[in-house]
């Protein structure tokens, strides 16, 4: 079993239903998705994330909030190969909204040379902020070059 | 055919203003033209025509396949045009009488926002920013949506095969 | 004619000068941009917003704003198999600037299985908050797979 | 030699170590992935910004900021054919946080005609606020179509 370093909870996908397809051998199993044929893939993901109360302190009396709050998105590739799971890819961005109702998106995507049987998934910082409400606002996808 | 030390008026595409298409070393196109066709003899003239309407070319002796777009100034952000596009030069933006560039310099990467300026030391240069407590300006009219913008965004198409075994995967929608 | 439900306006756009094209049959009419062929497509679009006054209301006294004004892009599908439009990506910010000159782009980019004729556009929910000035800022494209 | 009208600074680019690679005849040199052969070319980016101290002037009296700083991410096409360099795809985005600490990411990602000996390189408006230390926030890439 690979070593999970502090890794952050990874999310569940729909992979038949709507806009969601899987093709080609490319296989989606408990929160993995599966790559058949080694090859140059290109991984994209976009999560939304959504906040019901200002992460940004008080700041009615110009008091400057030190440690923002932050919303995190890792691609992580878990192989045979390796006991540790690599990052791939992170999007990390402070969040310090006055208001009390945020709502922003964070995209990735880049090529990666993977080898069959590796396996990726979507890691958040907080599962609780993922806007999961719509496929067109949260989305993962690989595909082959 | 040996390609000897450059001598003047030699063809060989040493100098910066031939290069070679295929067999022939071609001469560039002039400024405000973009290559249409390389030339079919060696050294001889490729086929030049004029940027369209909308898109520049500033040096000449080049080998540009297509001109560089215009860029439009932002009127709702109370930019002003001080020099139309030209085929040889792009559009030139700064502000309206009365309103500085709130970038220092006025670059033209960032949005270029016009802001009045109240209590400047100096009476402001349009396009120049000066230092010093700037208000915004009220916000014009806005175009009605759909109306005669056209926005110059740009759209990249294009369908080109992959060869080979194309595997297709995964896209999922988060549950 | 396809029923549009509460739909943003569509963008224009130019696909012939400077770094736009189309090839390969691919083709633009009147804010479409139309599939030539079925098959799997990579679509993008990055939209660059700037607003000119600040839309966060009134923080001075430290009053909450509840509801944040948004920026949203969404690339939709139309097709002759279906009278609605189907929303294929969402790009969706809250926008709280206390500047009152602010600028922020958005980019989607995926992978989906499309048909001949199908037709994509770009809509936006505010049209006079897009950065038109520039075709490297907002942009718009797609390839087959 | 190029014209280098107003230009941000280059990032140097790790390319051979990591996650990082090149192959079929694609080259990096100084700053440059230079273009091995004519075609539609991926071209993407993200670069990771971080701010050590608030850039956002002073808010406690509630007096607006108006001109905020910014973070700007340029992909820039070098080419023989013309002796001044073309900015390709362009992040943009205004910073005013009122924290004392921030971080967000700019991506970029478009397809383009190249030709072959044409040279891609990333500006960035202010390489003191680039996040280099993990090779999974900030990257750089492109693939033949």
């Amino acid at each position: 079993v690979p070593h999970l370093k502090n890794q952050f909870p990874a999310l569940h996908w729909e992979h038949e239903l709507g806009l969601a397809f899987t093709k080609n051998r490319m296989n989606y199993t408990n929160k993995f998705l599966v790559i058949p044929e080694s090859g140059d893939y290109f991984i994209y993901s976009q999560i939304t994330f959504r906040g019901l109360k200002s992460r940004c302190g008080d700041t009615s009396q110009g008091r400057q909030p030190n440690r923002p709050e932050s919303i995190i998105v890792v691609i992580t590739k878990v192989t045979d190969n390796y006991p540790e799971p690599a990052h791939l890819l992170t999007g990390t961005k402070s969040v310090c909204e006055i208001s009390s109702n945020w709502f922003q998106p964070l995209y990735l995507g880049a090529m990666f040379s993977l080898e069959e049987g590796d396996r990726l998934m979507v890691n958040v910082s907080d599962i609780s902020l993922v806007d999961y409400t719509k496929e067109d606002k949260t989305f993962f996808g690989a595909f082959l070059l | 055919q040996g390609q000897g030390s450059s001598t003047p008026g030699r063809c060989d595409c040493a100098g910066d203003s031939q290069k070679r298409y295929g067999p022939f070393c071609c001469k560039g196109c002039p400024k405000g033209h973009y290559v249409k066709t390389p030339c079919a003899e060696p050294c001889g003239n490729s086929t030049c025509l004029p940027c369209p309407r909308g898109t520049f070319l500033t040096w000449g002796d080049h080998f540009m396949s297509g001109c560089t777009r215009c860029q439009a100034c932002d009127e709702m952000a109370f930019q002003v045009t001080l020099e139309n596009c030209s085929a040889v030069s792009d559009t030139r933006c700064g502000c309206q009488p009365g309103l500085v560039c709130s970038t220092d310099p006025c670059r033209e990467s960032s949005p270029l926002a016009c802001l009045s300026c109240s209590g400047c030391a100096a009476p402001p240069t349009p396009g120049v920013s000066t230092e010093s407590a700037l208000e915004p300006q009220t916000q014009p009219a806005v175009p009605e949506a759909g109306g005669g913008v056209v926005f110059w965004a740009q759209l990249l198409l294009g369908a080109s095969f992959l060869l080979g075994a194309t595997l297709i995967c995964t896209y999922f929608r988060c549950q």
